[in-house]
């Protein structure tokens, strides 16, 4: 029982971690129709920065702020450089398209950061907490807490506030969207540099937990590209379900079943989820054309 | 022929198509016609099997058709024409037409693969079939141009060779005039006319009134999604619903209760 | 025969590729660019067929090298565990990965657009995963070993230009063969698909079907690449059939171009390039490490995608066709002219 | 039209192709004008070594071309061999197997070497092997793997120089034995080294009578193994047993000790370097690894067989780089300090290079060990070859027997 | 024919690919007047409403609103410029609320006006098309076509008018409601004063509604005239049926 709980938290931690990544993707899947296979290097980017910073002094709130804005900033550049560029372009070239930066980018950390994997202090005292047999860290709380904020926050902006209507206009409607004054490119933008401040945040709350490398972006995003697929494209809530389920379907294939084969199991259950809900369990049904 | 029975089609809440039926009888050419969302283009699609009615059944020469997919609809003799020009853009003009030629020789994937020695003598018999298409449309002297390089109105009757390259028993013509100009547009009523001369039946939907009155043997009338009218082109031109739908009535005199949608 | 206006195999371009392919060993002597050479043939057969996926069925695959990696230990463990013959095992590398393509198509058939690139991604993570864990049979993680080399009228096939030669020779059977699929009534229809889906389903064209066909000869050409590497290799080991492999078989056919089976070829060759480039680049100026490799494959797929949407291989050829076409049409008007 | 551009295209290619090997076309020449394969007169002695400067296992190969680098430069400021001058053509197979057999096949038709030495990874040693055995060069790999030697008859031209994993196993379950400890869980890294030790710990269980109750694994890159250490203590484990490089064994130790799980943990010879303790921090304290003595020069004993050797190749190594040479250096270095045995000793070409190598190392000593090759024996070390260390105060430290 | 001219069009043309769609149009809006724009499928008409709001780039000719050429600005800036279309076929943002629908009406001006100002166009709105209140919190796109051409509208209201252009806001509603939509036209005008560019099928009943018409026929304007000119006029009833058969 004791270890049942304790996977239990495990996957917990893990899904959060994915599920914030998850919602990188849905953040600009919604929005642009794009898939952002560079997703995870935000993630690597955001635990690198702020490696650079704290080890270069500066303090660890104002590290973390400065972090979030300098990855954003290059969400915006991505965008603007590349996707705009591309628009228009078929879902196939633009996912190489967004491969290939995550490539590039990966390659730059390389030569910048080195291949060594790096330590960042955690937010906090990391002494584990006990729960009836099983034990977290504070850090790993924070991860789940962090999640649940990313959550929250995201559900305020795209329910409750213009830019979060503009957000789904343009992705429901682009051209109704224009007509009411939304500019689908502003909204792309936006949605990218706020993907990447997603990503920027998944980097900090995971980097004291799994040391960051150069390389760490290409397993996150795969994770959080399968949470996003498996959730249902372009659905928050099914991201997070998503995010969940694989580290739960990860951590209790492990601790049940075997360790070695845990993704095996884990993507074998997504196939099969798939096959079962083709657009995934939350995934957009077509409304229609809304009229003709 | 073609037998349409009470058909409905929704998207959403929208109701595109409500309870419609009428019948094509063979060697006719019938105009499917009705002002701006009156649910031509939809009832089009269902006959060609894009997608399928939402009740009501569609049968063709005693063959439930609404269900089937597309390309086991073509094979049952119905070809079609695309509003929006589907031609593929980036082939040439008589690779165009030997596409729709596709149904007429059975080659499989692996089968074409270990053919080393290239072109056979069926490829041949297909080529020249498609130039005689292609004279049959006026299309001979530009078949080795790509499609996109085309004009809109050679688009029109390359798409219109196609479909009619497939061999149909019933070809479906979608604003096959949309966007000519005068003179091909009775161009295009000719070859209508001259296609439905070697036997095939056609039923066009056409905003063009000058060119559906002039060809059709007979005019199915939707508004909003419910046939209106039915009948020869001079009966649907005095047919009071018909002028109501496309010119709009008096509503200041005509309190009309009922809830159309 | 030929049949204008319809695109066909330029069997000229074809024999003029096999030349170069029979007579690099003489001009290039050194092995280093024979191995590069031998192994840009591996994957050129991989390329061909991913190029036929994604530029004639539109599909996308990010679990090609799951594929590739069934072939390759298929052979191995029928060859090195249960010593068969190479030349016995070969249709079993080829049909395995086409059986596992075909299960998966099967199945999949309801997936389209990023849900397929998910299975297709999950597939290569699982097979992968097995390949590591499977230990009984695969060996594990540290890789098969003990493959035997491949033996043809009792001459050893060695590394160097014996499996030079064999390698090319399948890439240009692979390419044989592709361009037949392509210039034949199934090719039309599959080209058709990629223009318009619904048009060509209104021909009659039954896509899906041609869509299964495509994948699963894509995975037999993996598989047949496969089963080249590991007869080439004394071992193999999963770590050349991960998702990276999977994405540089894309970088391949995006870069020459997936609409066109020259284009795979050529991406692939262009692509073995950099690889050399950056390594001689490397040898003078030592800052430049194999980091710098893949900066530049993803400032490649990068740029290629913004600037050449269609790849390097169809845009180059309509330079040159527009080229050619200015400076001749008043010839080809005269020659036209003639016949009439 | 396109048939015109085909060839054209293809012109191109070939153009460039040979413009990108006319570089290397001089390179050869100069090798032939050497002559250094053949037998008679001859100008340097050409030995390939095929290392993974970059990659994922660049953390073992910088050190090993480092090494094998500091000696060139040092036998050729002595006046070579003989006479003869080494020259020494250091490869960068980038940690893949491909590049491996790209640059042996270089390095043996191109170069013409006498001996090839490398790689560092398993994998790519695997992958140089096969044409080793083919073109029949010597070839000795710096790889723990003991499948790169054994079966020892289908490893003619095959000799290696670090500890196999299965030394490394073998010293940690003496250390097991002397601990009392029988039942351990382990725990591996999913790629060629951790499941290569896995291997030889179920192949050694029973010798030294230990049970494997809980056999885990997890990816390079898995952010959290709490799960795996959960099932491990589970199962009553009396320790656990971590297989695998950086960052993974940190982890574990984080997880561990985060768990409240306080079973020894013992890890492998991948994580005898600082970066370990620097990314585990507190929870590395008390980890106890077997490693080559390299690891702490300065605690290996005065009357150790080993200590000159190790010693002064240490200075040379920490005085020439700024870094540590780690166990890694020392395979480097004994793998050209062997082959430079052989030359020495008269052995110029390539059969008569293996045949000293196969007869004539005994007692032989280098920094990783005391050698002893044999016909039946092409690594040529026992597991005493290696010590165990702990971590102490955020230090490797000696363990003492 | 003599208030200030809010709008004009000058000579302009546009063409999708091969299509030219315009072929040189010119008309003239003043202030406060509704003008129908009359014309078979396939004319035109939507073609020249979507270039006016910006959706389509003109091959030539000029768009004077307000004295500014805004041919080929970007519809976003257009719609700054209170000159508010509400498209053919509702596009309604269908898997948003009503109320979100009507928010978005009012994006343009979020930061100028309160949020109050906005609430208040909401309960005007409202009390316009009652129905819509009472379904405030159903998704746009399932409620019936009518509901969504009402919505439709309504969000354009929301953006608060100068010229508004409508393309078919009767297609597919029920002949009352209909009317009801076209008084509304008029109770627009009387209340903000909002100039209308209308596009109808029901031709009868717009030039009803409307000041002034245009015909337009094959990308090109035939005829113009007040109202109770082309009511009667034969050339109208031929441009939608066709010439009389014979």
């Amino acid at each position: 029982m004791g270890d049942l709980l304790q996977f239990t938290l495990t996957g917990v931690t893990i899904g959060s971690i994915y599920a914030i990544v998850a919602l990188g993707f849905v953040t600009i899947y919604s929005v642009t129709k794009v898939i952002n296979l560079a997703q995870g290097e935000f993630v690597m980017l955001g635990g690198l920065t702020m490696y650079s910073l704290t080890s270069a002094g500066v303090p660890y709130l104002l590290g973390f702020v400065i972090t979030i804005i300098v990855v954003s900033i290059l969400g915006w550049i991505m965008e603007y450089l590349l996707i705009r560029r591309a628009k228009g372009a078929d879902p196939i070239s633009l996912i190489i398209l967004t491969i290939g930066t995550a490539i590039f980018i990966r390659g730059i950390a390389s030569v910048v950061w080195g291949k060594d994997q790096l330590r960042v202090a955690p937010f906090t005292e990391n002494t584990p907490v006990n729960i009836a047999n099983a034990t977290i860290t504070p850090q790993a709380i924070w991860v789940v807490v962090i999640m649940l904020l990313v959550v929250f926050l995201l559900y305020i902006l795209i329910d409750k506030t213009m830019v979060g209507k503009a957000f789904q206009a343009s992705s429901v409607n682009p051209l109704a969207a224009r007509l009411m004054g939304i500019s689908p490119k502003r909204m792309s933008s936006l949605s990218f540099t706020l993907s990447a401040a997603l990503g920027a945040l998944a980097g900090l709350a995971i980097a004291p937990i799994m040391f960051p490398s150069y390389d760490m972006g290409t397993m996150l995003g795969i994770k959080g590209f399968s949470a996003a697929i498996l959730g249902g494209l372009g659905s928050a809530p099914g991201a997070v379900i998503g995010g969940l389920l694989i580290g739960l379907l990860e951590s209790l294939g492990a601790g049940y079943i075997s360790s070695g084969m845990k993704d095996a199991i884990t993507f074998s259950a997504i196939l099969l989820i798939l096959l079962i809900r083709p657009s995934g369990i939350l995934g957009e049904k077509s409304v229609g054309k809304g009229g003709l | 022929m073609l037998q349409v029975d009470s058909i409905t089609k929704r998207f959403g809440g929208v109701v595109a198509n409500s309870e419609v039926s009428f019948t094509v009888e063979e060697g006719q050419i019938v105009g499917l016609i009705g002002p701006n969302g009156a649910g031509k283009s939809t009832m089009f699609n269902m006959i060609s099997s894009v997608f399928p009615p939402t009740t009501g059944t569609i049968t063709f020469q005693g063959t439930r058709i609404e269900k089937l997919p597309a390309y086991q609809v073509a094979p049952l003799g119905i070809s079609r024409t695309f509003q929006n020009l589907q031609v593929f853009k980036n082939m040439t003009v008589i690779e165009n037409v030997m596409v729709g030629q596709h149904m007429q020789t059975k080659t499989n994937l692996f089968g074409m693969a270990s053919l080393l020695l290239g072109i056979t003598r069926k490829e041949r018999k297909v080529y020249d079939q498609a130039m005689s298409y292609l004279a049959f449309f006026g299309l001979q002297d530009i078949f080795d141009q790509k499609a996109s390089s085309l004009s809109l109105g050679k688009l029109r009757l390359l798409e219109f060779a196609r479909a009619f390259a497939t061999e149909p028993k019933l070809l479906l013509l979608d604003e096959i005039a949309a966007g000519l100009n005068h003179k091909e547009t009775q161009e295009m009523s000719a070859l209508i006319n001259k296609v439905r001369d070697t036997g095939v039946t056609v039923l066009v939907v056409e905003h063009d009134m000058d060119l559906v009155m002039s060809i059709c043997d007979k005019l199915v009338v939707l508004d909003q999604g419910v046939k209106i009218a039915e009948g020869t082109p001079k009966e649907i031109q005095e047919n009071e619903a018909v002028i109501t739908a496309y010119l709009g009535a008096d509503i200041d005199e005509e309190e009309v209760e009922e809830e159309a949608i | 025969m030929k049949l204008q206006g319809v695109q066909q195999t330029k069997w000229m371009g074809v024999l003029v590729f096999a030349l170069a392919i029979l007579v690099f060993p003489f001009i290039v002597t050194q092995s280093f660019y024979l191995t590069q050479a031998t192994f840009a043939g591996i994957y050129a057969i991989i390329a061909i067929g991913l190029g036929l996926l994604m530029g004639y069925a539109g599909q996308i695959s990010l679990g090609q090298a799951a594929f590739y990696g069934i072939g390759a230990y298929t052979t191995s463990v029928l060859t090195a565990t249960m010593g068969w013959s190479p030349w016995v095992s070969l249709p079993i590398a080829l049909l395995f990965p086409g059986l596992l393509a075909f299960i998966m198509g099967y199945t999949m058939s309801r997936l389209s657009g990023y849900y397929l690139a998910m299975a297709t991604l999950a597939l290569g993570i699982i097979v992968h995963t097995l390949l590591v864990e499977w230990r009984g049979v695969t060996k594990g993680a540290s890789g098969f070993f003990g493959i035997p080399q491949l033996n043809l009228f009792g001459y050893t096939i060695n590394q160097g230009i014996p499996y030079y030669y064999l390698v090319w020779f399948f890439v240009i059977i692979v390419l044989i063969l592709s361009l037949n699929i392509v210039h034949s009534r199934v090719g039309r229809a599959l080209r058709s698909i990629h223009d318009s889906e619904i048009a060509s389903s209104s021909m009659g064209v039954n896509t899906s079907k041609y869509k299964m066909q495509i994948f699963i000869l894509s995975a037999m050409f993996a598989g047949l690449a496969g089963w080249l590497f590991a007869h080439m290799s004394y071992s193999i080991s999963p770590a050349a059939f991960t998702f990276d492999a999977s994405i540089l078989f894309l970088a391949m056919v995006v870069l020459g171009g997936s609409g066109s089976v020259w284009g795979a070829l050529i991406g692939t060759l262009l692509i073995r390039m950099v690889g050399i480039v950056v390594h001689m680049l490397g040898e003078k100026f030592p800052f430049i490490t194999s980091d710098f490799e893949h900066v530049i494959y993803g400032l490649i797929l990068m740029l290629v995608v913004i600037f050449l949407p269609r790849g390097l291989f169809p845009t180059v050829a309509d330079w040159f066709d527009a080229l050619l076409t200015k400076r001749s049409s008043k010839k080809s008007m005269l020659k036209l002219a003639a016949k009439r | 039209m396109r048939k015109l551009l085909l060839p054209l295209l293809l012109a191109m290619m070939t153009a460039l192709f040979l413009a990108a090997c006319s570089e290397s076309v001089e390179k050869e020449e100069a090798g032939k004008a050497g002559g250094s394969a053949g037998s008679g007169e001859v100008s340097e002695y050409k030995i390939g070594a095929i290392y993974s400067k970059t990659g994922p296992n660049s953390p073992l190969g910088e050190p090993e071309w480092n090494a094998t680098k500091l000696i060139e430069e040092k036998i050729n400021s002595e006046g070579g061999i003989n006479g003869v001058p080494l020259k020494i053509i250091l490869a960068d197979d980038e940690s893949s197997q491909e590049k491996a057999t790209q640059e042996a096949n270089r390095l043996i038709n191109d170069e013409k070497v006498l001996v090839l030495l490398g790689s560092s990874g398993s994998g790519e040693s695997l992958a140089i092997k096969g044409i080793a055995l083919q073109q029949q060069v010597p070839m000795i790999s710096a790889a723990a793997s003991t499948h790169i030697v054994e079966p020892v008859e289908d490893a003619k031209w095959v000799f290696k120089t670090p500890q196999s994993d299965r030394h490394a196993v073998e010293r940690v379950y003496m250390y097991l034995n002397e601990q009392g400890i029988s039942k351990i869980g382990t725990i591996i890294d999913s790629n060629a080294f951790g499941s290569s030790g896995l291997e030889q710990m179920e192949a050694l269980a029973d010798e030294y009578k230990i049970e494997i109750v809980a056999k885990e694994s997890y990816n390079t890159q898995d952010p959290d193994m709490s799960a795996q250490l959960t099932k491990i203590n589970g199962a009553k484990a009396e320790a656990i047993v971590v297989w695998g490089t950086n960052p993974g064994p940190a982890v574990v130790a984080k997880n561990t000790r985060d768990l409240g799980i306080d079973l020894p943990i013992i890890g492998s010879h991948g994580i005898a370097n600082q970066n370990f303790i620097t990314l585990a921090e507190a929870a590395a304290e008390g980890v106890v690894i077997p490693t080559g003595k390299l690891l702490f020069p300065s605690q290996i004993s005065g009357d150790d067989v080993q200590f000159d050797a190790i010693s002064s190749f240490y200075k040379a190594y920490t005085d020439k780089y700024s870094s540590e040479p780690t166990n890694f250096g020392s395979y480097g270095y004994d793998n050209i300090m062997l082959v430079i045995d052989a030359l020495k000793n008269g052995a110029t070409d390539r059969e008569a290079i293996r045949e000293h190598l196969e007869n004539n190392i005994t007692n032989w000593i280098g920094t990783t060990g005391v050698f002893n090759f044999s016909d039946k024996d092409h690594n040529g070390l026992t597991a005493d070859s290696l010590v165990m260390a702990v971590v102490k105060d955020g230090k490797w430290m000696l363990l003492e027997k | 024919m003599n208030g200030d001219k809010l709008m004009e069009v000058i000579d302009l043309s546009v063409s999708y690919g091969p299509i030219q769609a315009l072929k040189g149009v010119s008309l003239a809006i003043n202030k406060g007047e509704i003008v129908a724009l009359l014309g078979a499928n396939g004319a035109g008409k939507t073609t020249l409403l979507q270039t006016i709001s910006g959706l389509l780039k003109p091959t030539g000719g000029s768009i004077i609103y307000q004295g500014v050429n805004i041919a080929g600005m970007e519809a976003e800036k257009v719609v700054e410029k209170h000159l508010v279309h509400v498209p053919e076929h509702r596009q309604v943002f269908s898997t948003m609320t009503v109320l979100d629908n009507l928010y978005l009406g009012a994006y343009h001006h979020r930061k100028k006006s309160k949020m109050k100002n906005i609430e208040k166009n909401i309960g005007k709105v409202f009390d316009l098309f009652p129905i819509l209140k009472d379904r405030k919190n159903q998704l746009g796109g399932t409620m019936s076509g009518g509901q969504q051409q009402m919505l439709a509208i309504a969000r354009g209201v929301m953006a608060e008018p100068e010229l508004l252009l409508l393309d078919e806001p009767s297609l597919g509603l029920a002949p009352l409601i209909a009317k009801d939509v076209l008084e509304l036209v008029r109770n627009l005008r009387a209340e903000f004063g909002t100039t209308v560019l209308l596009i109808e099928q029901n031709v009868t009943a717009s030039l009803k509604v409307a000041d002034r018409g245009y015909v337009i026929s094959h990308g090109e304007i035939v005829k113009s005239g007040s109202s109770k000119e082309l009511l009667n006029d034969p050339e109208v009833k031929e441009a939608y049926l066709g010439h009389t058969v014979n």
